[in-house]
This record gives C-alpha cells, structure tokens and sequence, in this order.
C-alpha cells in the first residue's frame, strides 16, 4: 500500500516507515556497531602498515631508519593513536562477544560465559608479551 | 553474489578478527606509539632482519596480514550494504573489498618469500 | 512522585490519514502501573478508538510489544516510574507494516516461522507405547532457553538488518530452529540447514546484537544464530571432503 | 460478506483446540480444517499455566488413585464416565506431547520427572518447570505448522454461530485486520475458546477470555452446565492478579498469617510438617484453600495492604538453587511486578479468579446437544471437574477431550454433505446486526467499561468464594438491568479496521449472558459443595444436589435452569478427607 492512498473499506492500508540512511545515528548502541564494525579499517591499515614493515627491512637498513623517522613524524603517531584506540576497542568487542558465537561444553555442562572471556583475556595477555618479548630482545 | 562460499568467507572473517584481536593491539602499541614516541629504543635493524629470515616468522607475518585483510574485506561489505543501503552495487563492492584483501595478501607473500 | 503522567501514543487511522501522527493524553500516574494499564485507562475512559493487543498481562503471550521511548519492550512490563517524567512515547514497533495505531503486522513473521519447521523431525518415530524419548537434563539444558521464545517480535523491532532486509528470517525463527536442531530428540538439523544457511538466513546477520540486548526472555537469538553460523561452516568444511557430508 | 467452507472448524487456537485440530489432521487426512482464533494462537491464554499436568506415568500410582482424587476434590460432582476415560488417556497424551518436542523436565535417568501437586495422593503432575502451559501452548502450534492441511484463520472474531436444519453450520466472523465479515461454513464446529474469568475483577486470566464461546453455544440453544463452579486460586498476587503456581507449594512453600502461622492446619487440611504431605496442609484442593483464606480474615488475621487482604506464600527455606531450578517464573514474575525477591522475602498471595468448572455441557467426546457442535477446553463441561478442580488436571484435559472431540467431529463431518444454503441468509443477517449496533448506533450513552465495572462488581459482591440467596438474587436482577442498558451502548470507534473497541463490546455482551447463567445457577442450587459455597445452605445436600445444572437461555428473562443427575460409577458419594 503506498502512502497516502485512498483507503477502500475491507481493505487493509499498512503504512510502512521507510527506513533512514542514518539509521545507525539514532540510537547509540547502533552507532556503537558501527563503530565496532570501522575497526575492520583500521585493522586493514594496520596490516597495510605491517607490509611497509617488512618491504623496509627487505630494502636495508637505510630504508629501516627512514621508516622509523616517518613513524615519528606527529601525523603518524596520532594515526597510530587513532588506530590503537580503534584496534583495541576490536579487541575487546571481539573477546566479549566470543561466549555468544562458541559455546564450550564440559562434560555436558555449559560454560559459563565469563570463564570464556577470561580466558580469552588471558591468552591475549600471555600473547603480547610473547610478542614484546621477541620483538625487543636484544 | 553465489552463497555457497559464504561461510567460508566468514571462517576466513573470524580467524582474521580472533589473530587482530589477539595481536594487533601489542604490535601496533609498539611499533607505532612506544617506539615513534621514545618510550622504548628500537631494536636494531640486525636482530629484526635475523628474525625475519626465520620461516616460522615468515608464516607468522602472513597469517597476520592476510587473514585480518579478509577480516576487514567481510566486515566492511556488509558495513558498506548496510551503512549506505547500497545492496545494488553488490558486485562492485565484493570485487573491491576481497579484491584488496586478495592483493594485500598476494603482495604479503611476495615480500615474504623474497626476503634476501 | 507526580500525581499524572503524559503519555505520546502513535495513532494512525488508515481510514482518515496517510500516515502516524502523535496524540497526547494524561493519565493519572500509579507506581504500579505499567505504560499498558495507562493505555487501558486511555481506552476506557479517555479515548474508545486507541487500537492495541494485549492479554495476559504477565509477560508471557507475548502481545503487547510496543515501543516506548524508542525501545522495544513488553509494555505489560513496562512501569510508568522507570520512564519519568514523560511525556512518554508510546509507537508500535519498528520495521513492520503497521496496521493500526500500535497494531502491527505480524504475517511476515507467521511465514518464516513455518519455513523453518520448527517441529520434531525423525527419520522414524518412536511407538508412544515404548515410551517417552529420553533426554537428560543436560541435553535438556542445551536446547531449554531457545524454547523460551514468547514470539513477542521485539527482536525483530531491534534488529536493523531485519529493517533493511525484509528477507531475512531474522532472530526469533532463527533461534526457534535451532531449539529444534540442539533437541536431543530431532533429527531435522540437515533439513532445516538448506532454509537456514540461504541467501535469507544466518548470513544476512551481522551480529548487531540489539535482539539479544531487547529479547524480555534471555533466549539469547544472536548467540543462537552466531553458534549456527559455526555449524553451518563447518559442514560446508566437511563438503569439501571426499567422504565428507553432502 | 466473504464465504468461505471447510469440513471441520476449530474455534480457539489454544491447548484444547490446536490439539483438536491435529486430531482431525492425522484421523481424517482428506478433510479441510480449520483453526479461527481472535488471536495469533501463541497468545491464547494455555501459555499462562504454569505448575504441570498430570498424568498417571510412575509405578506406584494408579488410574483408579488418579481417578478418586479428581472424583474426591471434585466433590463428588464429576461424572465419573468421562473421569476414568480421562485418567486412561491422559499418559498417551502426555507422551505424544513429549514425543512432539514438549521440553519435560527430567530425572536425571532422562525418564519424565513429576511433582507433587494439590489434592493429588501420587506425584503426577508432568512439569516443564513453572511455564508448563507456555511449552505445551508453543510445541502443539509449532507442531500444527507441519500439517499443511490445517488452515488457519488468525485474529478472527467469532460473532455468531450459524445454526440450521438443528445443527451447527458454522460461524461468523469479523476478520479485525479488516473489519470485514466472513461466514465460514462447516459441517462440524468444535468450540475450544477457553473460560470466562474476566467475567470477575479480580482473576489470573487474560483480556481474551470472555466467555466468548460459551455464550455462543449459549445463544445458538445449547446448554451450560455447573456454571455456579468457579475456582479461586488461593495464591494470586494482588493488584495484578498475577497466579503464584501452585507448584510453589508443592515444592514445599508455606501459606502464612499475619503472625507468621500456618494457619491452614486449623482448616482440618492436616498438621504441619517441614517438608510437603501430599494431600494436606498447602496441598490440599484449592476451594478449601481459598475458603481458609475468607475464614482467616474474618478472624482478623490476614494483612491488609493497599489492594485489600492478603496472607504470605513463603519460599525461603527452599533455597536459592531450588527456586531457580523449578520456579523460576515465579520468581521472575515476582521481581518484575511487586519488588520481592522469593528466595529473601515472603510473597503477598491472596484468593483470585482462575477457572471455571462450568461451561458448555459436552458428553464423553465433546459433543454437545446441539448436532455438528463440539466443545474441548475450559469452554466444555465433560465432566472432570466436577464442583473444583485439581491443580495439573485442566492441561491433560485440553488434550484428551481436545483429540477426542477432533476425533468424533472428524468422523462426524466426513459423514456429511454441504450446508444448507439458507445459513447464507442467517450470515446476511449477522452482518446487517454489527453494522446497525457499531457502525451507525450513535447518540446513546453508556460505555463499555461503566457496564463492565459494574458487572465486575456485582458478580465479585455475590458470586465469590462464599454466596448467598439474597445478593445472588440481587445480583441477578443488576445482571438484567445491564443487559438492558447494554442495548444503548456508544463507542467511540466507528472504523473498520482493527477496531478494539468493537471487540470490547462484543465481549462484554458475551460476558453478561454468561454472567447471568452463573448467578442464576448459583441461586439454584441451594447447598454447599465444593467451590460453591453458600451461607443460607451451608451443607452438601446429595438428596436434592447430585447432579448437574444446565442453564438454556431464555427468550425474555434470566436463564432457564435444568437438573441431570451426575453419573457414578465406582465411587459413590463420599466425605472429602484431607490430611487424614
């Protein structure tokens, strides 16, 4: 039934709200998903990042000190800022919503969800400083 | 859009979103923030190029690129259908996104497969 | 507290108007009131014409849901006090057709619902004169809170993808299938994967989780559909299988 | 008008009718079915029951225990036929319903788990925890979606039944998305619309439940039978009437006055005991219950509260892990509606409208005297209950007389040719009477909800746990005048289109005519027993009372009463015994 049209009796008029391109603006737990679902560019740009990494290193030691001058350079490090705080938020929207998509069985006894999260939490820890540890040795 | 690799693209999704969540935050902490801020030094361009000649190292670049690229190619599909409600350039974006995903990832492993 | 409260309650009159407006009225306030004894009130004394469901009052039939202050809730369980000072705005729920005033639609709903078949499925049925199935408690506990869905549709009010995709099958017929897929007694899982695992089904969802967030009986669809998608992938893995299943 | 025809049409999309209509699906394949509701059939109001259903499934119990403590609580008025049929079937029923995916609770064998309930000597009574109706309700519809063959007719309003030729034909009915008036034919119509609660202020039913299908078969010339029986729940919440289970008890909650004394044991219901006795104390029938509670506060020893008395239902020593595992409606219900968490504080419960023991006189597969009309559910008066009901037994019901009467319908319409063609005329005529009183009738005065208010206070003044001859008779009259100023009724809403106020009215007038025939075979039966509790006739009296009131309506004036005797078989009358 479009709207506006004339009404016929017995006949059912429905009206339908169309739904607006701002959706995700009205109410914050959409806007909140959004969010959530941007952190995929940020990831994209970190990974990007990663390949400049190692063309870098490919290239000598030259090319390496110029990376590290342009990573300095204030236009990258708030970028940098923005990403992390994007990334992190990644991070833990994905760790909190893990129990939901996976449920572990024991011995026939669900989970309880916390003790999914928290194990998540814990190999993200153990995992970064694994990660800091070989990265900085020297 | 032919449905059936769906959920395989979506495997591909969330191991790409579980490696990012995982280890990107400590990766991108310090090489983008500790590091360009002086908070730590460097490490040397020596110890980095050793490391990245070992294979292991080499498969563990590639799984952290390729797999958060699709991550983000799935994502930012349906962010874009849904977002802008544009459904009818569905051809358009799944070219665009997985084709970048595809190109990160081929270049990811020709990087690493030619490091001297 | 105040002695009444306002109430903002969408009203279309498809005889009379092309689209919802918003009428005010002012209802006495009660602390035991909940926005559906205010629209009672409303109805008997103040206004006969405003149109809604509603029975049994008590947060099971799954009648009354409504929107109130931009949230899908049961209004039966809805207390005046926690949405003060108003006015507060009553609408029918989003993305469906809306039939009258806060009456909406629900067909739509009704059709995927069948789709699904959300019925036990068996290869071959047990004579009732062996008995019952058995099921453990714990088998029991694996499909029990997917069993808790009251149809009420506020997940589909909450869910953004169901706005924006008419075809998707959505939360509850979702979660409803697979009540019936984790049943130790059914059989279907395989049936309904083909409806599931479509163009309409799991895939459309981007895990928004407003349905979960809004669900008045914990069912938990999002959980419901994210788990499904791993099932769903992992037999697409096994089709890859030369001995795999097909 | 739109016509439509099907072979056999169920009216009621709940417990008894759902089931009716698989009965006719799975027995009779070839015929069309159809289901008419006034609401989605998820939303009829089996969803609301909540402690279990009982049926006879572990050794040790029996049929005959079954039988005796439905034939005892139901003092003596149940007809004992349709009893033993019932006990007898209900295990199969049950099964089925398990078998359909019903989610049982279970021993941790995997075999069906039972609860003690009240006025019931075994634990029988099948649970799903404390949403057994809910389970039952949503696993019978979602198990119809697999019958293709069964038709469905969703919020339709059932205006009329179409009579001709001496039997039912089928209905009319106001299709509420639309506004638009449809007569269905059929060659059986089986009324499974459930009971009439809103009849009273102050009940634990839904806005649906009107009578509408009784005062149907009321007005098409069929009879209702024991409509003086209605069953007070004695732990609703107040305001809310909101139903505390009775699984609560059974579990082993205590009923407490104001000084925190279990007062029943001075209702000859038996000594207290920590732990639950079957048959005694909180365990007993729920017309004594409710009747202890009157008693309780005329001795000043209730509590009083801003919605009237009240006395305590507490669950505290039952533990935290219990409640959860078994009640957790119940505490849900209570968190959500009066602040009170069950595991800590003590729950206010009071006497509350649940169920009628009355409704359209059905013999032992559902049908009535009426040729081609049959009725399952709470509608129908087989009868089980008798003068009270045991708890857990109104859900095996819907499903035994539910199947049968879809069985014997079945059989019934196969056998039958087309309608005739005059019940066209009558559907005209239908039509013509609900576009004169709502869409035209303007310029009277009285509201739909100063009638109701009215009648709700003149059937809770005289037709309550405890009656007498002169507010009966009073009552009666008030009954009169509203039927009379109903006639100039007004309603605001002269739209076609879901219009709510339309339905509204339909149903009050469906509620006056069966409120009538409560307070007129009230007034009749002047002895006490069971639910019916008279003053001025304060004893069972055999002599004159063994038997069942049929109320036919009368062309001018109250209802006409008949008497038929009750039928026994195996146990003839007895004393009530409990906690003995």
């Amino acid at each position: 039934m479009s709207l506006g049209a004339h009404y016929t009796p017995y006949h059912p008029k429905w009206y339908r709200r169309r739904v607006s391109v701002w959706w995700w603006l009205q109410t914050w737990s959409y806007t909140r998903f959004v969010l959530r679902e941007l952190t995929s560019v940020f990831v994209a740009l970190f990974a990007v990042v990663l390949l400049w990494h190692i063309w870098a290193l490919e290239l000598g030691p030259e090319a390496y000190a110029r990376l590290l001058v342009r990573l300095g350079t204030p236009l990258f490090v708030v970028l940098h800022g923005v990403a992390f705080v994007f990334v992190l938020f990644h991070s833990i929207t994905w760790f909190n919503l893990a129990p939901k998509a996976m449920v572990v069985r024991l011995r026939g006894k669900r989970m309880p969800d916390w003790v999914v999260v928290g194990s998540n939490y814990a190999a993200w820890l153990v995992l970064s400083l694994a990660v800091a540890v070989i990265l900085l040795r020297r | 859009m032919g449905r059936p690799i769906t959920p395989f693209l979506w495997l591909l999704f969330s191991v790409g979103g579980t490696v990012s969540a995982l280890l990107f935050p400590v990766h991108l902490f310090l090489t983008g923030l500790a590091i360009p801020l002086g908070w730590i030094d460097p490490p040397r361009y020596e110890a980095l190029i050793g490391l990245l000649r070992h294979p292991i190292t080499r498969l563990y670049l590639f799984v952290i690129i390729a797999f958060p690229l699709v991550h983000w190619a799935h994502r930012f599909r349906y962010t874009l259908y849904d977002g802008l409600q544009i459904k009818h350039l569905t051809a358009l974006i799944v070219v665009f996104c997985y084709g970048a995903a595809l190109v990160g990832s081929a270049a990811a492993a020709y990087l690493l497969w030619n490091i001297p | 507290m105040p002695a009444t409260v306002a109430l903002a309650v969408a009203r279309y009159r498809p005889e009379e108007e092309p689209a919802p407006t918003l009428q005010t009225y002012e209802v006495p306030f009660r602390e035991d009131w909940v926005v559906l004894d205010a629209l009672n009130y409303i109805k008997d004394r103040l206004d006969g014409s405003l149109s809604f469901r509603w029975s049994c009052r008590m947060g099971v039939c799954g009648s009354c849901g409504m929107k109130v202050n931009g949230t899908p809730v049961l209004t039966c369980a809805a207390f005046l006090s926690e949405h003060l000072p108003g006015p507060i705005r009553v609408e029918p729920l989003d993305y469906f057709p809306v039939v009258r005033d806060l009456v909406v639609d629900l067909s739509d709903f009704m059709r995927k619902l069948k789709k699904v078949k959300p019925w036990i499925l068996r290869e071959e049925e047990k004579p009732l004169a062996e008995g019952e199935y058995r099921q453990t408690p714990d088998q029991l506990d694996a499909y029990k809170q997917f069993s808790m869905c009251i149809n009420c549709m506020l997940c589909y009010s909450a869910c953004p993808i169901y706005g924006l995709e008419p075809s998707f099958i959505g939360p509850a017929a979702i979660a409803l299938a697979q009540r019936y897929n984790m049943d130790s007694r059914d059989q279907g899982a395989r049936e309904r994967l083909e409806i599931l695992s479509g163009y309409d089904g799991i895939w459309q969802c981007t895990f928004v989780g407003e349905c979960t967030k809004v669900c008045p009986k914990n069912v938990d669809p999002a959980g419901a559909i994210q788990q499904y998608k791993l099932t769903s992938a992992v037999h697409w893995l096994k089709t890859l299988l030369p001995w795999g299943a097909r | 008008m739109d016509l439509s025809a099907c072979d056999v049409l169920v009216v009621g999309g709940g417990g008894a009718g759902l089931r009716a209509a698989i009965a006719v699906a799975e027995t009779h394949p070839n015929l069309r079915v159809a289901v008419i509701s006034k609401v989605y059939p998820m939303r009829s109001h089996t969803v609301s029951a909540e402690g279990g259903a009982a049926a006879v499934i572990k050794p040790g119990d029996s049929l005959e225990e079954h039988a005796y403590d439905t034939i005892s609580g139901g003092d003596w008025l149940c007809d004992q036929d349709a009893v033993e049929a019932f006990v007898r079937e209900a295990p199969a029923e049950m099964l089925r319903l398990e078998h359909w995916g019903c989610p049982w609770n279970r021993e941790p064998d995997g075999s069906i788990a039972v609860r003690p309930f009240g006025g019931m000597k075994a634990q029988r009574t099948w649970f799903a925890a404390d949403k057994t109706g809910f389970h039952m309700l949503h696993t019978l519809f979602q198990t119809t979606l697999k019958y293709d063959v069964i038709q469905r007719y969703d919020e339709f309003f059932v205006t009329k039944l179409l009579v001709d030729e001496g039997r039912c034909q089928g209905v009319v009915a106001i299709e509420l998305g639309t506004g638009k008036i449809h007569a269905i034919t059929a060659k059986a119509v089986i009324l499974c619309t459930g009971g009439c609660g809103k009849v009273f202020p102050f009940t634990t039913n839904a806005n649906i439940k009107n009578g509408d299908g009784m005062a149907l078969a009321y007005r098409a010339g069929a009879p209702l039978k024991d409509m003086e029986f209605v069953q007070y729940h004695p732990t609703g919440l107040p305001f809310t009437g909101i139903l505390i289970t009775e699984a609560a008890r059974s579990e082993g909650g205590w009923l407490l006055n104001k000084d925190g004394y279990r007062y029943l044991q001075d209702y000859d219901l038996g000594k207290p005991e920590p732990r639950p006795v079957l048959r005694s104390m909180e365990l007993g029938p729920r017309d004594r219950l409710s009747q202890a509670f009157v008693k309780e506060q005329e001795k000043g020893r209730t509590l009083e509260g801003p919605y009237g008395h009240y006395v305590h239902l507490d669950l505290r020593h039952l533990g935290e892990k219990l409640i959860d595992k078994k009640l957790p409606f119940v505490r849900e219900l209570c968190l959500k509606y009066v602040g009170i968490d069950p595991v800590k504080e003590m729950i206010p419960v009071r006497p509350v409208v649940h169920y009628m023991m009355g409704g359209v006189s059905t013999d032992i597969d559902g049908a009535t005297p009426l040729p081609g009309l049959y009725a399952a559910g709470e509608v129908a008066c087989v009868s089980i209950n008798g003068a009270n009901r045991l708890g857990s037994n109104s859900l095996p019901e819907c499903l035994v007389f539910g199947a049968r009467a879809g069985k014997v319908a079945a059989a019934f319409a196969a056998e039958l040719k087309a309608p005739s063609p005059s019940v066209l005329t009558q559907a005209h005529d239908e039509e013509r009477r609900l576009e004169e009183k709502f869409r035209r009738g303007r310029g009277a005065k009285e509201r739909i909800a100063t009638l109701r208010a009215e009648m709700h206070e003149t059937m809770e003044e005289s037709a309550g746990i405890y009656r007498n001859g002169p507010a009966l008779q009073k009552a009666a009259d008030k009954l009169r005048s509203l039927q009379e100023r109903f006639r100039h009724l007004t309603l605001d809403d002269h739209s076609y289109t879901f219009n709510t106020e339309q339905t509204a009215a339909l149903e009050l007038s469906y509620m006056l005519d069966v409120a009538e025939t409560i307070v007129q075979s009230a007034l009749q039966r002047t002895e006490s027993r069971g639910s019916h509790q008279r003053t001025d006739y304060p004893e069972r009296d055999d002599k004159n009372f063994l038997g069942h009131a049929l109320a036919y309506r009368a062309e001018d004036g109250p209802p006409r009463i008949e008497w038929v005797p009750v039928t026994i078989t195996r146990w003839p009358p007895g004393q009530r015994v409990y906690g003995r």
